[in-house]
This record gives C-alpha cells, structure tokens and sequence, in this order.
C-alpha cells in the first residue's frame, strides 16, 4: 500500500469546486510541484485557505494568476496584487482571517472541536456578522473550523510511511493543516527509507498523510 | 559634532529604552525592526518571527530559502532559537508570552485603539498576524511619526479607520513625544529631544493630561 | 483437533476481522489488546497509544523506562512510529483520524450508548481517554462477554449507569453474537460458532431485529 | 541571566494554596526531583493539575500520599488508591477530566484562548453544570481554559537557554504545559550547551521556560 503518487496521479485527485489547503508562508515552505499538478489538472472554482497568497509567482501566487480560485480565506493577501485586483474586479472572494485565529480554525477542524473563542478581533470589523460569547467578563468571537477536502503540503524530509520533518520555517501551517483535511497530499525535498527518521523528531505522524509526491 | 537623526531614529531609539533583558519581543515591519540598533549596554531581547521561530538574527554565512522572517526577507537564527508551527507561534503570541510588540500606526486614540491595517478604498493587504499582536502581547508599543505625510493628526480621541485592536495600545512614541495609554485617556509622559507642550498640542488632535512627572529628553 | 477457545479469544478473533489494512486503531486495555493476535493475513493496522505515539508494538531489545502503553505497562514502537504530545494525541483521537476503537464495556444499549467508566459506590477510576476515543474514533465497537459474571444482562433498551458516550457505539462484539447499532437500534448481524437465537434473546435485554443477512458461524 | 536553579531555591518557589500543574502519565515524564522539592517546602493545599495521580509513590503520587494537595484536576486516578480513599474520605476534591479535553483547556490557558469547545462529554456527567452550544446542528460544551501558578515539567535534555527535547512516551502533557503557567519549572535528564541543541528539534523554546534544575 504504497503512498507514492507520480505528478499525474496528483492532479487527477483535483476537482472542480474542492477545498484545498496549502502550507507555506509567503511561499516559503509551499508545495509548489502539487501547485503545478493543479494548474495541470485544469480544476477550476477552488476554495483556497491558506497563509497568504504568496506573490504572483511563487507559492499558491500562480492558482490566483490563473483564475483557479473563487474564494480565499487567508490572513494576508497584500503581497500577491494579482489577488486584490480580482477581489476589486468581482472576480474573487476574500475572507481575511487574523493569522492566529486562521491556525486555531485549522487546528479545531483537525481536532474535532465545534470552533474556537479567541479574543482577537473583538471590536473590529473581524466580529462583524459572528456570534460572540463572554466567558469570566471577558468577551471572545466564536470562529468556526476550517477543513479541506485536500491538503496540499511541503516537507523537508518524509519517509515512506509517511513521517514528516521540516526545516526551518518553512514548517508554518504544514503541520496544523495535516490534521484537516479528508485527503493530505506532500511534496517532499528528500524521501527516505522508514527507520531513517527517529520516531522523537517526526513531526507530522505518517498515519495523517494519504499521499507523497515522488 | 552632533549628528542630526531622522524622526525613524529618533523614535527606534526611544523605544529600545521599553525593553528589559531577556524580552521576548516581536516587531512589525519598518520602522520597529530597526529598535534592536539602539538596545541599551546589558539589554539582550529574544525576536519572535510570527511565521514560526524565536530567536530572530541577522543572516549569517549564506542565506537559506527556508528562513526568512514574517516579512519574507532572508533571515538568521541564533543559536539559542527554535522553530516551530504557526499553532505554536500565536499561542506564543495570543497566549501573552510576548512581552512587547512595536507596530507602527495609522491612528491610535485615547480608548487605546489602533488602526493600522487599512485604509478603506485603497489595497487592502490583509491584517496578517496583527490582530493577534495587539490582543496578546503584554505590552503594545506604536511607534510612529507624529503626523501623517499629509501633516494630519494620528493621535485622536476617535479612531476613523477599521480598528487593528481594541483597547490595545500602552504606549505611543513619537519623534516628538511619548504618550501612555490610560484608563483616563492619553498621558503625555515625555517630549523629545527639541520638541515642547504647545508643539506636541498643535500635532494632537486627542486631549491629554501631562505627567506630574513630565520628561523632557536632554539633548545629547 | 479442535482447541476449546475462551469467550475472550472468540471475541477479539472476531473483532479482529473489522479491521482494514492501514487502519489506525486505539485499543483499550484487557480484552482489547489481544485483537492484534487475530490479524487477518494481509492486514496490517496502527496502533495509536493516547499518552503520545503511534506505532505501537512488542517491547524489542530493551526495556525503555520513558516508554510505556496507555496503561502504563513497557512496550516498543514500530520502525514507522512516531511520538508527539497529548494535543496532537487527543487531537488524532477527536478529529476523527482513529479508524477504529476497541473498548470493553459495562452496558450498552440500543440508541448506542456506552457505559464504561464508573460503577456508583465503587472506586472512581476516571475516564482516562475514554469519553474522547468513543467521541472522536471513526467506529467504536464494543468487545465484551455477553452477560455480566453474575449473568446479568450488559446489552440493555437503556443503560442505568453513567455514560462514557451517548450514541457512540457501532458495534458489540460478544462470545455469543454480533449487534450492529443503528438508528432504529440494534440488528443481530452474527451468531458466533455454537450460539443461537434463543440463548442471544434469553441474555439480551434489549430488544433487537434479525438482520436478513444474518451470519451463523461455522464450527472451524 | 541564568536559568538554573537549585533543589533549594526551587523548593523555596512554591506557596500554600498555589496551583500547579505537573508533566507526566502514570509517572512517566513526571518530574520527580520537583515533586520532592515541593515536599522539602512544607507547601500545603495545592490545586494538582496532572493526566493522572501516578501511583502512590511515583510521579505526582507522593504529593497525594503526603496530603499536600487541596484539589486535583486529572482524567485519571484509578491508579493511585490513596486519591481515591482521600475523595471519598472527604480529604481531597477531585475534578475528573475526559483526557483530551484536558490537553486543549491546558492549551486554550496558554493559548489565551477564552475556552473549548468539545464534543468529549455530551450526554455524560461531564457535562453537568456546564453551558453548552449548538454549532452547525451538533452539540459542545464550552470548557473553560485551564492555567497554573506553577508548571513542573520533565524534559529529556535542556540547553542553557531552556529550550526543551523530551524522549518518547515521556513526552505526554509537558510541552502543552509549558505554556499555561506564570512560572515554568523544568527537570532534565540532560543539560547542554546552547547550540548543541538542533532549532529544528526543539520541541519546547526557551522562552517558556523560566528555571531549569541544574
């Protein structure tokens, strides 16, 4: 039961309409192989969440450039242009989520949590439309969880089984979004033989990953 | 011969005098990153990078493409760092483990709200990890130049822009003064080097009350 | 010849063969954990254990001190395996990426509740992982002897004592036969080798449907 | 600057009536060096935050035996008697907790997070007493952040900065932990040297941790 997919088998899993979650950070630590199996696939109306939206370029930039996505929910969308040029022409939604409260929605919907009540953005336009809950006189948002029929990832190192490892900060969302997703696809720098990572340094265990990216 | 400093030096300088040793410290993008130049003899702090590190330094031997800070610039570690996921990093900072962060402004009032994220029918970048700066960090600082551009006041009794936080803000520094954020609204704490009460009154659209113990910066 | 097996072993042979091959899956102690012994030919599954692993297998060479079971007793971990902290355990457990657990049971009954955790009067033990792994595990089936050692019914219309999970269960497995909970209650699936209908209706309190396809167990 | 304490100047760390929370599972990963300081200090009616009460004389378990602690917080304590004899004695206050609601309320407390929201304990006596909430058709309880005075935590080797590495199942509570204290307390098998630690392995930064055992 191999969990090695080729670029071709990667964009076959891609449909219209899906929900995918990226890693990365600006594009560092973005999959941008199975970004490229995307724009491969032809797949349109994509929900992206994600950090950001990179820059046109590099990242999950080029599924924006190429009209891919009909909605963003990321926190930062300030260095991509191609991004708010869309949103102004009509022609992309963008749900701007505080970058902390976008981990915990990630996180609550791996973890099987009904949402998380976080105290940023009370009073700003971030409350606007949601419930809010006051818990010992202090006042938090409700922000319900994020998952994705995929999650695309970018690993430093995965070993056959699965197992992952990053490097430096190019780990970012990859290992929260890990959990919250029905189908968690990597793209690795280095693939080993299982036994070559110590079981104390994994940090993303293998049981959570469907597929690696030969 | 005393050389004469911009208003961004004016202002780092004044600010790297709110850290204590061993700080942890997160900055925003600009003007705040240029504060550790000015750190006092005996003061280290600890840079966190929102995208996932404490331990913040400058680039050592050669750059590496994973390691670039919440700005996206190639970036070092100490090596007394660590790296982490994002679900880690905001825990870090939601959870008050920052001690300090410096952000700049747009508008800051006397309810210690701030606006620096958008400007309405303008680009709108997104808050990034902002919104959880303010909320968390044990200490927001806004250091700012006193007016706009445009000579309009940023210090007001009612922020007009979308907020960033509210009731976030304990200091303003200026390169004309410093404020502190109080329950009672803007106290002026400081004025800086050249600057006077009538000065500071003229650039400040907010009312405040003046410290009993009132410091005038010396010029050096 | 035929060995005479014990409820236990007929019990967890046949849980065992629930299992799919990659199944990541979480055993309670006792019973539970001889589910592995009964593996398929060709089924390979996980074994998570809640204090922070998966992977988990035979103690190998050595006994490791920091290296324990969810009961606490010294085991190994497979070459694949890996650990990490109770979050990311519980997080695996509630988000619904444990495939199957395997707990025994005090009662059940037919709207799929479990009673598991407490006996009034009696020592409290606690609900450990319990109440999260009946929550959160993708099925949930209950391997337990028929009756209790007194003969009372434990597959019930309503369960008496306090709840581990309301609605939770899929599946009991017993010496005697197998119940799938569904939402118009329990269907008796499978009679195990030498059971038959009347002495499941005479141990069984609840009332339950004939499933149309049901399976009477060979003598092997 | 130094982080390092001794076994004295730990003990003279805790107060009557603090709450701490402690590391480990049934005793593993449990710091026993500062369970024993805690008994040089003569501290008495602690609110105990553990998974568990180990046994009567590991782990957390002695500070049962020795009936220091006012109240426990825990998922588990069926495997130390004297916890059980001391609730029903009316001696000692117990709060049981499904186990993985522990792990998030300990993370929302040092998260800032203002509660969890859980589908663990619906329809059980868990959640008497609590205020529920219906998101998207499904039921939670809202369980509230749980933080400490103290937080004593075993590490399996700390550098100089108190950046933290743990080995295998003793692991368990004690990063999640190392977040939701005012003060935070660590025993190790192991100190090294600033450096000799790889950033990418930390599992635990230095920042969070305020005192290391030398």
């Amino acid at each position: 039961m191999s969990k090695l997919i080729t670029m071709k088998e990667a964009a076959e899993l891609f449909k219209d309409n899906m929900t995918v979650m990226s890693g990365g950070f600006m594009g560092v630590g973005a999959p941008e192989k199975l970004v490229t199996a995307i724009l491969d696939s032809n797949v349109q109306d994509i929900t992206l969440i994600s950090s950001d939206t990179a820059l046109e370029d590099t990242g999950v930039g080029p599924l924006i450039a190429n009209n891919r996505v009909k909605k963003v929910i990321a926190s930062h969308i300030g260095t991509n242009p191609m991004t708010g040029k869309k949103m102004i022409a009509g022609e992309l939604d963008v749900e701007l989520v505080p970058q902390g409260t976008l981990a915990e929605r990630v996180h609550a919907g791996g973890a099987g949590l009904g949402g998380v009540l976080t105290p940023t953005g009370v009073g700003t336009v971030v409350e606007e439309g949601k419930e809010t809950l006051e818990i010992d006189g202090a006042k938090y948002l409700i922000e319900k969880p994020l998952r994705a029929d995929i999650a695309i990832l970018k690993a430093y190192k995965a070993d056959k089984a699965g197992n992952l490892v990053f490097h430096q900060s190019a780990r970012n969302f990859n290992p929260v979004m890990a959990l919250a997703a029905d189908l968690v696809i990597v793209e690795v720098e280095e693939l080993v033989e299982i036994g070559d990572l110590d079981p104390d340094t994994v940090v993303t265990p293998g049981v959570l990953v469907d597929k690696v990216l030969a | 011969m005393t050389t004469l400093k911009t208003a961004k030096e004016v202002i780092a300088e004044r600010v790297a005098k709110e850290m204590s040793n061993g700080d942890l410290v997160n900055l925003g993008i600009g003007l705040p990153t240029m504060v550790p130049n000015y750190l006092p003899e005996g003061i280290d702090v600890i840079l966190q990078s929102e995208n996932g590190f404490v331990g913040l330094g400058p680039v050592k031997s050669e750059v590496s493409k994973d390691l670039v800070n919440a700005g996206g610039q190639p970036t070092g570690i100490n090596h007394s760092g660590a790296f982490f996921d994002s679900l880690l990093s905001f825990a870090l900072i939601r959870g008050g483990h920052v001690d300090v962060t410096v952000l700049g402004g747009l508008e800051v009032d006397r309810h210690g709200n701030l606006a620096n994220w958008i400007i309405p029918g303008k680009m709108v970048p997104g808050m990034g990890g902002a919104m959880d700066l303010v909320t968390g960090a044990k200490k927001v600082i806004v250091a700012m130049e006193h007016c706009s551009k445009k000579g309009a006041a940023k210090i007001l009794n009612e922020c007009n822009l979308p907020l960033t936080g509210k009731g976030v803000v304990d200091l303003i520094v200026t390169e004309l003064a410093v404020f502190r954020v109080t329950d009672d609204g803007f106290v002026l704490e400081e004025l800086q080097d050249g600057a006077n009460i009538e000065m500071v009154k003229e650039k400040t659209e907010a009312t405040f009350t003046i410290s009993s113990n009132l410091k005038i910066k010396q010029f050096s």
